[in-house]
């Protein structure tokens, strides 16, 4: 695999951001999948998503942010606490969860102990719990406030034209993802979990631009090839955040292969694409805001469900393993009510309760894999 | 045939020797630090007890926290399978096991073959964990063995803390200032625990006969409390020590695969 | 002038008496179930060292966390208050206490007559304290004492993932198994801790100077580890023993008592 | 869950504590000694209660009287509605639905079951619901998802954009049941135009709703009469309000307790005017005569509560602060904005009578700044947010401190506390911010949180 998608998924920096930061140009950071990245790309920004890796603790996070809080914000603030994404011009909180909305003031509040680390543009921006037209009209001027502030921040102009050009170069970028995710769902797929993984976080760290080409190069050269990966037991990996190797690396160090997910960084990113026809602002809104992977969307229970059932299907997926960030209530609550109706549909499950990422402990994750995947082989 | 298990837990480590349907040997020693050393030991306790020699036995399989690390085993079984077995060979009415070790607290059901059909292990917090029962009994200045006990003598018990080992400690210092008697307090200790397992026990779905396993089945208190919340009654193995279940599992694992049935 | 502070912790009892101003004696033990009991105990330690009788004593105050169990104590006062004041007594220039006791952990800041003006005590976990690091040298076979220069000998940090006190037991039990050197592992124990103790001190706003106190300042290792986490040199207390540090602030204010 | 604990219906036992305590108000003194017994647990706070006089009476006539429609709903015909206590229960009055508020249900079953309602959160867990959850819904949540109570036959909230942790026990509750499901959401701004519009647009959408659900149309003139109401109950609100000012302040700790409670299950009923309006006199006569709302007389310290207070075991806090004589400034939970109200500022709202289309407006406006609606739904120190608001109360009351009771499960508080502690400190205002849990004492037991009380008082030198 690229060097440089490999650096880019695993760490902070990498030589895509050096690049761009040397032509000149902007880096914005984001938090969350409903944030509308192609108005970013239109403005003539790279949109990178914030992540947590390469911590070691949450001693700054801890300073700001209560003890009862997702350990991920915790771990993103200490990044920033430690100066680590000081390549960033800009960053966008939004009301994506409680704890992560919560990471705009905490913050704000670490750069008046810590100088600087604040990007100069700071953005707050709300994004709707509801699809219904005024949700979508409100979220639309959300969208415009967005686009104005980056416009008077950075000058560049959002026209129509770059917008239609950032929709297809990101629905370019969603469409070699979903054939990644086709060549997972075969007998024998040609690349574990965990590369499958690697090459999807790169994309997050990285400009649209530079990575389609490479990601393409990847799949090309993949496809065809035998993983090594047949009866092994298939594994599709839900709930919180994922945007480490960690996870999938206890998984299939047991024997078994991730061959679907949906989580946050994984499909819930390139999942459903844009109107290409015309694409406005309008056409974005509708697509962050239909597209409802997550429990942060009430009352759309059901509708997840059919998603995961249809990945089960189309995977051929042995079990699930339902996990959640400790008090990430909403995943973990909605993974309790996938386990009650896919073990109702005979579909083993195993909810895990676990720290984020890096911060997490394996040996116990890996012990409770192992007699989840014995559970499976016996009924097998 | 003769089969053994060995099971390296976080805490204690055990060791079976197992004929057919009759233990011949077992031990229990505290694990620390080294588990290879830990395993060989307390293998060689059970073999000595059992009066037979290592190579009298077919296959040795290995479980517990530390089962990666122990050498002489043919192989090695998750702790909830051999859990499952040991309590059915103990209870042969068994369908639900729990099984409360030093480090964490699971419920498995099984089905008829006594396969496991589900399980839950607690990965939340220390409290409900046979650590948490031993860090209060030295604030109690009681032993393991007293502190069940305390329970009988409990007029009213008290509410613990129970999210948090280390708050609950603090708790139980709160309550002794207080005047409160050391009965009153071991008893709410003994509930806080129970409160903790029930929920476990009664997510996974619990079916009868419900058998407890592991060191924590030893404490009487923790068992009656338990017994009153699940509104059930708990089967206590009585043919073995209940810590030994896991390592019986493992020799009885042993011998189905080395009678080539499974594993 | 004789007086007498008392302080009663989760894990140890301790006791000074002071006169006019100098300490005489003091005694340190471990505290049991019972907190009257303890401080008997360490009260008997005390007064066998000096031939000053209890009678002597003419106002004494009690502190620590079985403050309300101690007999005979003419005045109650938070272990807060009383290691600000133990604190500031051994150097006025001191403005932030960290006190990281057997039971939780502890930051203040003072003003410069010695008012408390902000505290907060360890979040939820018992990761900051004391106990973790007992059962932590238990698990490694150390002897507490020899923490401190054991993570001195430390080529690298292993991180420790778990807070919690039960749950990082085992994980350090893995990493020994694993082969990982007990003297890394120590400096990440240290770290872990420095990291979250340096966390509630930051909320409370550190100023400097810098004082850390309780039973585990004796242990260098981690006075290193918070110094690096909080980026600011600690201020040594002199000769005096950091774990005396709460019973010296309830001598002092014995003392205080005692003239007006 | 154990066996002894579901012999009886969760909402029944509760009406059936309150309605026996109530009536033991009305009887002579031997009658009450007699009744005593068959309130079991509960007698703890009866007495604290009864030692208000009539609006304590009133009080547990008025809670007796809701937990009597909420049993009795479905035998009359009428359609049940889970919802939070942060959504104003006029409209549901309004439109003959009877709404079970569930947050105020976990506390009357904290009062009321020995041993609080622990068991039945941790009933939750069972169901698949985390445990991390916050506590004010997973109390008698569990008594709802095991089917020990009236079955809700539907859920609406308006939580979505003011807290995850709310909304998702709601929709969990929802699909588990797989009942109809309606959300208000709220946009983090609160005064801006287009929220105000998104919002009323929302609010028009539920009545829609509540009407498909019930098959009966909005009537207007039931609507008036609920609202006209409400109106007099915020005047006496207000008016209570104002005089919690003085100092002393006349007016009775526990009041702030009655008022939200009542509020939050009776408002826009005349139960709860007529305990506010008692209310308004005994605090007036205390005015008059100079005397604080202290049974003992003296007022020591004020405190204002910057969120929740604490209900485990028997109100300990009230007690405890009754005894200190330490002033309880209210909080979020007892501030509605009415635009009259002392604090309110700009960000007040008035209900308007004037046509069908005001009303619904005006409802709307008067939902939107609800306990948490309004202070948590955007970054804390954004305009009109948690920050100003505690800031200004804090000066206006002339609190001497402040206190964050809370719960664990709270993610968005938990999250800017620490923040607004040292915000709050910054003004001068010494903040005491407790890990305990407000409604499970297995969190952190009452004892462990009053030494935290206490010395916190201490060590701040507050209260002598
Ligand atoms: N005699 C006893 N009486 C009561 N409890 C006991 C007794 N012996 C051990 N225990 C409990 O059992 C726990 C150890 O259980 P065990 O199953 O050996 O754990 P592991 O397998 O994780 O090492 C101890 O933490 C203690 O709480
Ligand atoms: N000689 C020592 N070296 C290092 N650490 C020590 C030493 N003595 C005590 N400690 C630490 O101090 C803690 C006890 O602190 P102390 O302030 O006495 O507690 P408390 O006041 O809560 O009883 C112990 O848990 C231990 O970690
Ligand atoms: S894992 Fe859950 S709590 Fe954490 S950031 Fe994601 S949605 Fe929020
Ligand atoms: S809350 Fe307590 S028992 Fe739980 S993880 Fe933290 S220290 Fe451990
Ligand atoms: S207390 Fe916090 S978590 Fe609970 S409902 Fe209120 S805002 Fe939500």
């Amino acid at each position: 695999m690229n060097d440089i998608l490999v650096t880019a998924a695993t760490r902070v920096g990498n030589p895509a951001v050096d690049e761009w930061k040397a032509e000149g140009k902007g880096i914005i950071g984001h938090v969350c999948s409903h944030v509308p990245e192609e108005i970013i790309t239109a403005a003539g920004l790279f949109p990178y998503r914030l992540r947590g890796i390469e911590t070691q603790s949450t001693s700054i996070g801890d300073t700001y942010f209560g003890p009862f809080i997702c350990s991920c914000p915790k771990a993103i603030l200490e990044n920033a606490g430690r100066g680590k994404y000081s390549f960033l011009d800009g960053a966008i909180m939004v009301q994506a969860c409680d704890s992560m909305r919560r990471l705009d003031e905490c913050w704000r509040k670490a750069g008046e102990d810590y100088p600087g680390i604040v990007p100069p543009f700071f953005h707050y921006m709300g994004v709707p719990h509801k699809v219904t037209d005024y949700a979508i009209d409100w979220f639309v001027e959300e969208l415009e406030k967005f686009a104005a502030a980056l416009e008077a921040q950075f000058g560049g102009k959002v026209t129509s034209e770059a917008l239609a050009e950032a929709v297809s170069l990101h629905n370019e970028t969603r469409r070699l993802l979903i054939r990644l995710e086709e060549m997972r769902a075969m007998d024998n797929p040609p690349l574990s979990g965990e590369e499958a993984m690697t090459l999807i976080l790169a994309g997050t760290a990285m400009p649209k631009s530079v990575y389609n080409p490479l990601l393409a190069e990847e799949l090309d050269a993949v496809s065809g090839r035998d993983g090594g990966h047949g009866g092994k037991i298939r594994i599709l990996l839900a709930g919180s955040v994922v945007d480490d190797l960690a996870m999938f690396r206890t998984i299939e160090a047991e024997g078994a292969v991730v061959v679907a997910d949906t989580v946050c960084f994984g499909s819930r990113d390139y999942d459903g694409l844009v109107e290409e026809e015309n694409p406005s602002f309008k056409s974005l809104a509708r697509r962050y805001l239909n597209e409802q992977f997550c429990p942060r969307m009430f009352g759309y229970y059901q509708k997840r469900l059919d998603v995961l059932k249809k990945k089960i299907a189309d995977a051929n997926v042995d079990g699930v393993i339902l996990q959640n960030i400790r008090f990430c209530d909403l995943h973990g609550s909605e993974n309790g009510l996938f386990e009650r109706d896919l073990e109702a549909m005979g579909i083993p499950c195993l909810r895990v309760e676990r720290e984020y990422g890096p911060l997490g402990d394996e040996g116990r994750v890996r012990m409770r894999v192992s007699a989840f995947l014995e559970r499976i082989a016996q009924a097998a | 045939m003769i089969t053994a298990g060995c099971d390296v837990g976080s805490l204690t480590s055990k060791a079976v020797v197992l004929k057919g349907n009759r233990i011949l040997g077992s031990a229990v020693i505290r694990s620390r630090t080294r588990p290879e050393a830990a395993a060989r030991q307390v293998f060689d306790e059970a073999l000595a007890a059992a009066g037979i020699e290592e190579a009298d036995v077919a296959c040795c399989l290995g479980t517990g926290y530390g089962m990666k690390k122990i050498p002489f085993v043919s192989g090695t079984k998750s702790e909830i399978a051999c859990h499952a077995a040991g309590a059915r060979f103990l209870a042969p009415s068994a369908m639900t096991v729990i099984d409360i070790g030093g480090q964490d607290c699971k419920a498995t059901r099984m089905d008829k073959e006594g396969n496991v059909e589900r399980f839950l292990a607690n990965d939340k917090c220390a409290a409900g964990t046979g650590r948490f029962l031993e860090v209060m009994a030295k604030i109690l200045d009681v032993t393991l063995d007293e502190l069940g006990a305390l329970s009988k003598k409990a007029r009213a018990p008290v509410t613990l803390a129970s999210t948090c080992t280390v708050w609950a400690q603090a708790d139980v210092i709160q309550y002794l200032n207080s005047g409160e008697t050391v009965q009153d307090v071991g008893a709410g200790v003994n509930n806080a625990m129970a409160a903790r397992v029930a929920t476990l026990a009664n997510s996974v779905g619990m079916a009868p006969d419900v058998c407890m396993t592991g060191g924590v089945a030893k404490n009487q208190g923790v068992v009656r409390a338990l017994e009153k919340l699940l509104s059930i009654r708990i089967v206590i193995p009585r043919k073995a020590d209940p810590q030994l279940a896991g390592a019986i599992g493992a020799a009885i694992l042993a011998r189905k695969a080395a009678e080539g049935k499974g594993a | 002038m004789i007086v007498l502070g008392v302080d009663v912790g989760s894990l140890t009892a301790k006791a000074v008496l002071m006169k006019d101003g100098k300490i005489e004696a003091s005694a340190v033990t471990r505290a049991s179930a019972n907190p009257r009991q303890s401080a008997q105990k360490v009260l008997d330690l005390l007064f066998e060292q000096t031939n000053i009788k209890p009678a002597d004593v003419v106002f004494s105050v009690g502190t620590g966390y079985g403050r309300k169990q101690i007999p005979n104590v003419s005045l109650t006062e938070s272990e807060i208050a009383c290691h600000g004041r133990g604190a500031i007594w051994a150097n006025p220039d001191v403005r932030t206490v960290v006190d990281i006791g057997g039971q939780d952990a502890k930051a203040l800041r003072m003003d410069e007559a010695g008012n408390v003006v902000r505290y907060s005590y360890n979040d939820k976990c018992a990761s900051g304290t004391g106990r973790f690091l007992e059962v932590m040298a238990d698990a490694l076979d150390v002897g507490l004492e020899d923490l401190g220069a054991l993570s001195q000998k430390a080529e690298k940090t292993v991180r420790i993932s778990n807070q919690c006190v039960v749950f990082a037991e085992t994980e350090v039990i893995t990493l020994v198994n694993d082969g990982a050197e007990p003297a890394d592992i120590v400096r990440g124990l240290h770290q872990a801790l420095a990291g979250r103790v340096a966390a509630l001190a930051k909320s409370v706003g550190v100023e400097e100077k810098v004082a850390f106190t309780g039973g585990v300042a004796k242990n260098m290792g981690v006075a290193a580890a918070l110094a690096e986490a909080l980026a600011v040199e600690l201020t040594p207390l002199d000769s005096l023993d950091p774990q005396l540090c709460g019973a010296i602030g309830a001598a002092l204010l014995a003392q205080e008592k005692a003239k007006a | 869950m154990r066996a002894a604990l579901s012999e009886y219906n969760y909402d029944w036992t509760l009406y059936a504590m309150f309605s026996t305590a109530a009536n033991t108000l009305n009887g002579s003194r031997k009658e009450y000694e007699r009744m005593l017994p068959r309130v079991s647990t509960f007698r703890g706070i009866i007495e604290p209660v009864m030692a208000t006089g009539e609006p304590g009476k009133l009080f547990l006539q008025g809670m007796g009287e809701y937990l009597r429609r909420v049993v009795n709903a479905h035998q009359e015909g009428k359609k049940l509605c889970l919802t939070t206590f942060c959504q104003a229960p006029a409209l549901f009055w309004a439109m003959d639905i009877v709404p079970i508020l569930l947050e105020p249900m976990t506390v009357a079953g904290t009062l009321v079951h020995k041993g609080g309602t622990s068991e039945f959160m941790d009933y939750c867990v069972e169901k698949g619901f985390t445990e991390t959850s916050c506590s004010s819904q997973r109390g008698a949540l569990g008594a709802y998802l095991c089917g020990l109570a009236e079955p809700p036959d539907m859920v609406v909230i308006d939580t979505p954009g003011i807290c995850d942790t709310n909304a998702n026990s709601f929709s969990f509750f929802a699909a588990h049941e797989n009942i109809p499901f309606y959300q208000l959401n709220y946009p983090p701004e609160l005064t801006a135009d287009r929220s105000r519009e998104y919002h009323r647009k929302d609010y028009r959408n539920l009545i829609a709703f509540l009407e498909e659900q019930t098959g009966k149309k909005l009537d207007p003139q039931r609507l008036a009469g609920v609202i006209a109401e409400m109106e007099k109950q915020d005047r006496l609100i207000c008016d209570i309000q104002d005089l919690q000012r003085v100092v002393p302040s006349p007016v009775p700790i526990i009041y702030n307790f009655f008022i939200y409670a009542l509020r939050f299950t009776m408002g826009g009923r005349k139960e709860a005017t007529d305990m506010l309006a008692a209310m308004l006199e005994c605090a007036m006569d205390n005015a008059a005569n100079g005397r604080s709302g202290f049974l003992s007389g003296e007022e020591r310290a004020r405190g204002l509560f910057v969120y929740i207070d604490h209900y485990s075991m028997n109100l300990p806090l009230w007690m405890f602060l009754e005894e200190k004589g330490i002033t309880h400034l209210g909080g979020i939970l007892d501030r509605f904005y009415q635009a009259r109200a002392p604090y309110a500022g700009d960000a007040g709202y008035s209900l308007s009578m004037d046509s069908l289309d005001a009303m619904i407006d005006t409802l709307a406006d008067a939902n939107s700044r609800l306990p948490m609606v309004k202070q948590i739904r955007g970054p804390y120190d954004a305009r009109d947010m948690w920050l100003e608001e505690a800031l200004s109360l804090a000066k206006l009351y002339n609190a001497d401190f402040a206190v964050y009771s809370g719960t664990p499960g709270c993610r968005n508080t938990w999250g800017m506390v620490k923040l607004l502690a040292r915000d709050l400190e910054k003004a001068g205002i010494p903040t005491l911010v407790l890990n305990s849990d407000a409604f499970d004492d297995r969190v952190e037991s009452w004892s462990n949180t009053k030494h935290r009380i206490e010395e916190f008082l201490e060590v701040r030198r507050i209260a002598g």
